[in-house]
């Protein structure tokens, strides 16, 4: 049988430092097993596909350049990616990681949430196959990002 | 703004207008099939933790009285009506912030017979900002990211 | 003012976008005056197709997709449908990992019950109780968040096992976490229950014998709240809870008031539960190898959400698919129960009823009951503005 | 009661009406029902309080596709009424055809069945006689008629819709 | 000549554009000390004055079905109630710019017109919720504004004039009335709350129920009116329950220090308690309210007839 009951913390809060985090001046480190953005190694992978079919939400697309070198591109579909981190589990060479720096990802468009991880040379291969009339329009000029 | 005013004056009134727009989003949050994993963490944003307040956002229950609809998960064949109808509703200028992944794209409901897809294909998006669900911080990062690009416009 | 000349229906709608409620539902309630005469629910608005869709994913990517049934109890569904295909599969798994599951399980259901208290609070317009409560509800999210690497959607389980281990660092860290929130609980206790403005929203709203409860099929707090002792964990102890088991919160009141005392007291149950787990842990190996194709048969599961009895019937024919998944979440039974005990109250008691049964429309998202107790009356905005002078009287 | 009695209580109540009865697991017993004597089954349940409805589940069993020269076979559905008490689970097992999906109404003996009726009739099918309800409960107000997502034969609109 | 400081009295200082950049600023002292209470930033000092621009700022929706004319001209006779409520009230420690014998009872009435317009505004448009806003809004307004009144009348009793700036005087003179009519001061205050529409007493706007009340149809200019007009009213009803019950006010340094006193109790009340429902709400003003009001009355009139 009280009114206010919470009397004595109102006050005490009215005093005290906001519990409030600065965020976008001040940017605390997240943890360091935050699942943010996924990460892909060529040099490890050997391209078996076991991460793409074990994706629930369709997200990454092996393209392979050359089998036999192993050159593989990875298209990375940030705006599928439910960073469940299952193709980490699945990947037997280590060659995939969930980033736990990044993971401000918002942008003003979806353009850029399409990332291209492979050698240098191998996208650029792509984005050029890409852009050339006739071929498949899904892979679009999105500007690359390098791993 | 029909009638014309010396250029000067309209500059100011722009740069006064635009300086309130960006102080003062009113967002209203519209949850189109989401898994509400996106939703409590909108609804963490506001609590003391994050904060939007700071921002001057606030959460507004009316389409009439918001600038910024936040909408959260794929577009369900039931929501979409209701989604466009809500975004009739608002009064211009209006934004939309898409958050999480199904809302960008589908995610993982991608497929299903009952989901439309994301939510840009029904209605236009001004920002979007993906994860599964965003942490708070990104999703201000998202917020804050939208209204710098409203500094920018004239 | 416009149409008073021809008799309407007047009718409040609540949802799909609705303030009260942070997920689409659509609610029709009949009033009159403030007094609700009829409820009318019609859910769909989140019906994703989430059961059909896992008839043509692997076992292995539904498990992503049940988590996000639902968002606020992802990881039960998560686990329930572990264990059902690890069940299928004739595997066991190691003891650490179910230690795990269950610890996570359980501050999972401290996240939510303190979510639950908040917005509950929020319905009844008791922001600063939402604040404080949100506020020390982040305390639970950085645990969850440090242990595996999302707020929401944990991801701990794998079939055959869990993602990652606790350890004792974090288990400290636990501990510390669950001392502040014990002492918060408390707070929380005394405030809900001697509150008297807040008392005065939640005392004898919305009551529900425990006949009624079990004629309707509550489960979870709501019907535990009204007496009836009914949880999974103790019926059918699953995980850890064989070997550590809970103690059941039953309360007779079947009042909004005795599901806010049946929820705080388990959260102190759930304090002692984790704490307990934390000191016992196995050691041991995380994971064990399941088939990619599962044998065929079926499987019943059940589990406790946050919000009662979580219910998983796994079909397999023998292939990488499931030939059959139906999952039937705590918050579809609870449904009944609002249109019944909602004829008779006010208008402004519907959103804290609502919350009373802690709904997730994301869970569910599969039905629509009507209920017209009371034929909703057709009432002239005339004749309601004239109910209304008298009501007020 | 634990859970051996409690199935063995519920075997000897249903005993008039199970055609067959398994056990697949420790805690759970499945009986096959017959249409018809659905009602009755789940009336001597309810009069012994024999625990509560935990879930009706509906399953699509679609015939195999028939070998060379056969007759196609019947494809069927089939409904699975889920009782629990403890830990112990009884399962009835009722199956329809395709062609004549109908089901009595157990709202009558369970009023909150009629969530998961509703469900059926829309999901699958079903024709449950004397349901309270049969309003679309999830899918949209505009979905087509006859088409029912859970079964097997339903393999979405094939892109072919768009917003 | 002679016209001119009337004409600035009216629309700058104190009048019109000071009302409502004190107003503004109340209102982010309110919503900051809310804040504050819940333990987090809160709102920058601009906010209100951005929010009532971006408003002023954005497109007005008149939705169908509506009297165009009064969906229009309510916020502005709402605004314009309140203003000129202010006219006979001594805002900033000045000697209000018009004055009468009966300026009290002109005033509450004036300040009374903005409820009434809210709930016409609802009334007007055909949105259920505006409806029920509306009737609540109007339920709420019977129930709080004898109280009010009576809570007022104390100091007018005591002091023998219903003439404000006379009870202003009266009250700087002699000992502060919240001590001696410690009843009425409350009534006074929470009655404020209620004419606010502020928590607890926000069922006319329930958020979690009704969606934003009598003003849920309303976007752009309507609104922005109707927000500055309650941010004048707070102000208004801030200095009159601080220069009745606080001592009066005689300068500016005292207005400032009373006024922003009150608002620190009155956020604070906003913060404690879980919101009442509209029944609850009528109920606490007949019962208590208005009971304490009249006993309080009660014992004032007994104290002259004794002396």
């Amino acid at each position: 049988m009280t009114i206010g009951s919470m009397f004595g913390n109102i006050l005490r809060s009215l005093f005290k430092k906001p519990a409030t985090e600065n965020y976008p001046f001040v940017r605390k480190d997240a943890p360091a097993a935050l699942r943010g953005k996924l990460f892909y190694d060529p040099e490890k992978c050997t391209g078996c596909q076991l991460c793409i079919k074990d994706c629930p939400a369709d997200a990454i697309e092996l393209i392979v350049v050359d089998k036999v070198n192993k050159r593989f591109v990875m298209r990375y579909h940030m705006d599928r990616c439910t960073f469940c981190d299952q193709c980490v589990q699945s990947c037997r060479f280590n060659c995939l990681n969930l980033s736990d720096e990044q993971w401000e990802m918002a942008s003003l468009s979806r353009t850029p949430m399409e990332v291209y991880y492979g050698r240098d040379e191998d996208i650029k291969f792509l984005l050029e196959k890409a852009a050339q009339p006739g071929a498949d329009d899904s892979c679009g000029p999105a500007p690359a990002e390098q791993a | 703004m029909e009638t014309k005013l010396p250029s000067t004056w309209e500059k100011a009134l722009d740069s006064i207008r635009t300086w309130a727009r960006v102080n003062s989003p009113w967002v209203i949050h519209f949850n189109s099939g989401s898994c509400n994993g996106c939703d409590i963490e909108i609804l963490a944003t506001l609590t003391p933790r994050y904060d939007l307040e700071r921002f001057g956002v606030k959460l507004q229950g009316s389409p009439r009285h918001a600038d910024v609809l936040i909408c959260t998960g794929p577009v369900t064949r039931n929501a979409r009506d209701r989604l466009v109808r809500i975004y009739n509703q608002m009064p211009d200028p209006k934004f939309v912030v898409v958050v999480g992944s199904c809302g960008l794209s589908g995610g993982v409901f991608h497929g299903s017979y009952n989901v439309m897809g994301g939510v840009d294909e029904v209605i236009p998006v001004d920002a979007y900002v993906p994860g599964c669900p965003p942490r708070p911080e990104a999703i201000i990062h998202g917020v804050v990211a939208l209204l710098d690009s409203l500094k920018k416009k004239p | 003012m416009t149409n008073q000349s021809q008799p309407q229906k007047f009718i409040v709608p609540i949802g799909p976008q609705h303030p009260a409620l942070k997920e689409p539902g659509h609610f029709e309630f009949g009033v009159d005056g403030e007094i609700v005469t009829s409820a009318t629910i019609r859910l769909g608005f989140v019906h994703r197709g989430i059961e059909k869709a896992t008839e043509d994913r692997t076992w292995v990517q539904n498990l992503y997709l049940l988590e996000r049934i639902c968002g606020i109890c992802s990881n039960i569904h998560g686990t329930v449908y572990a264990i059902g295909v690890e069940k299928l599969a004739g595997v066991e798994i190691p003891p650490r990992a179910k230690y795990i599951r269950t610890i996570v399980a359980e501050l999972e259901r401290v996240h939510s019950h303190l979510l639950w208290l908040g917005v509950a609070a929020h319905e009844g317009g008791f922001d600063t109780l939402f604040m404080y409560s949100w506020r020390d509800r982040e305390t639970v999210m950085d645990l969850l968040e440090g242990l595996s690497g999302n707020r929401v959607n944990y991801s701990t389980n794998l079939i055959g096992g869990v993602k990652f281990d606790i350890n004792e660092k974090q288990a400290d860290e636990i501990r510390r976490g669950l001392d502040f929130l014990e002492e918060r609980t408390h707070y929380y206790m005394k405030v809900v229950t001697t509150d008297e403005t807040f008392l005065g929203r939640t005392r004898d709203i919305g009551t529900m014998t425990r006949e009624q409860a079990e004629l309707l099929g509550a489960v979870g707090p709501t019907a535990r709240a009204s007496g009836v002792p009914r949880d999974v964990r103790s019926e059918s102890p699953y995980l850890a809870y064989n070997e550590h088991p809970i103690q059941l919160q039953v309360h007779d009141g079947g009042d909004l008031l005795a599901r806010f005392i049946v929820r705080l007291n388990e959260l102190f149950d759930t304090y002692r539960l984790i704490r307990e787990l934390l000191d016992h842990m196995p050691a041991g190996d995380l994971t064990v190898r399941v088939p990619r194709r599962i044998p065929e048969g079926e499987v019943l599961i059940r589990g406790e959400a946050p919000r009662g009895e979580l219910v998983y019937y796994l079909k397999s024919s023998g292939s990488d698919k499931p030939d059959r998944i139906k999952v039937r979440t705590p918050s579809l039974c609870n449904w009944g129960t609002i249109s019944h005990v909602a004829v008779g109250h006010k208008l402004a008691d519907m959103p804290m009823l609502l919350v009373g049964i802690d709904p997730c429309f994301s869970c569910n998202d599969r039905l629509v009951t009507v209920n017209n107790t009371q034929n909703s009356q057709d009432l002239t905005w005339d004749a309601l503005r004239r109910y209304g002078i008298e009501y007020y009287k | 009661m634990d859970t051996t009695t409690a199935l063995e209580t519920a075997q000897s109540l249903l005993q008039p009406w199970a055609q067959t009865v398994t056990q697949p697991e420790p805690h759970r017993s499945d009986f096959v029902v017959a249409p018809a004597d659905l009602l009755a089954a789940v009336q001597a349940l309810m009069d012994a309080r024999w625990g509560y409805l935990g879930a009706i589940t509906g399953v699509d069993l679609p015939a195999p596709a028939p070998a060379e020269g056969q007759p196609p076979a019947e494809s069927h559905l089939a409904a699975l009424y889920q009782f629990f008490n403890g830990a112990a689970v009884a399962t009835l097992r009722v199956t329809v055809t395709h062609a004549q999906p109908v089901l009595p109404s157990i709202c009558d003996i369970i009023p909150s069945a009629t969530i998961y009726e509703r469900e059926l009739i829309e999901m699958f099918g079903f024709d449950i006689e004397n349901t309270p309800v049969t309003d679309h409960l999830l899918l949209p107000d505009d979905w087509p008629q006859n088409v029912y997502p859970l079964r097997k034969s339903f393999t979405g609109f094939g892109g072919a819709e768009s917003a | 000549m002679n016209n001119i400081f009337p004409l600035i009295a009216l629309l700058i200082f104190p009048g019109g554009l000071f009302l409502m950049a004190s107003g503004l600023v109340y209102e982010w002292v309110d919503r900051k000390l809310i804040a504050r209470y819940q333990n987090r930033v809160g709102p920058r000092w601009f906010q209100p004055l951005a929010d009532v621009v971006k408003l002023l700022a954005k497109e007005e929706i008149i939705p169908t079905g509506v009297s165009r004319g009064l969906f229009v001209a309510l916020p502005v006779i709402g605004m314009a109630g309140a203003l000129t409520a202010a006219l006979y009230v001594p805002i900033a420690g000045f000697a209000p710019s018009f004055s009468f014998a009966g300026d009290l009872v002109v005033t509450l009435y004036l300040l009374s017109m903005m409820t009434l317009c809210l709930g016409l505004a609802g009334a007007n448009t055909t949105d259920r919720f505006s409806l029920i806003g509306a009737t609540r809004t109007l339920t709420q307004l019977f129930s709080y504004e004898a109280p009010f009144l009576l809570a007022l009348l104390g100091p007018a009793i005591v002091a023998g004039t219903w003439n404000i700036a006379e009870i202003n005087n009266f009250a700087g003179q002699n000992i502060w009335l919240v001590v001696t009519q410690l009843m009425g001061f409350l009534v006074a205050l929470v009655g404020l709350l209620g004419k606010l529409e502020m928590p607890p007493f926000d069922a006319p706007e329930a958020e979690t129920e009704i969606v934003s009340g009598a003003l849920t149809e309303y976007s752009g200019r309507g609104l922005a009116l109707f927000r500055l007009g309650k941010d004048v009213e707070l102000v208004v009803g801030l200095t009159l329950v601080a220069s009745f019950y606080l001592g009066g006010i005689a300068n500016p340094l005292e207005f400032l220090l009373k006024t922003l006193g009150l608002l620190i109790v009155m956020a604070g009340m906003q913060s404690l308690f879980a919101r009442l429902r509209i029944d609850q709400t009528v109920g606490l003003w007949w019962r208590i309210g208005a009971l304490l009001a009249l006993v309080q009355l009660l014992v004032l009139i007994v104290v002259r007839v004794l002396r």
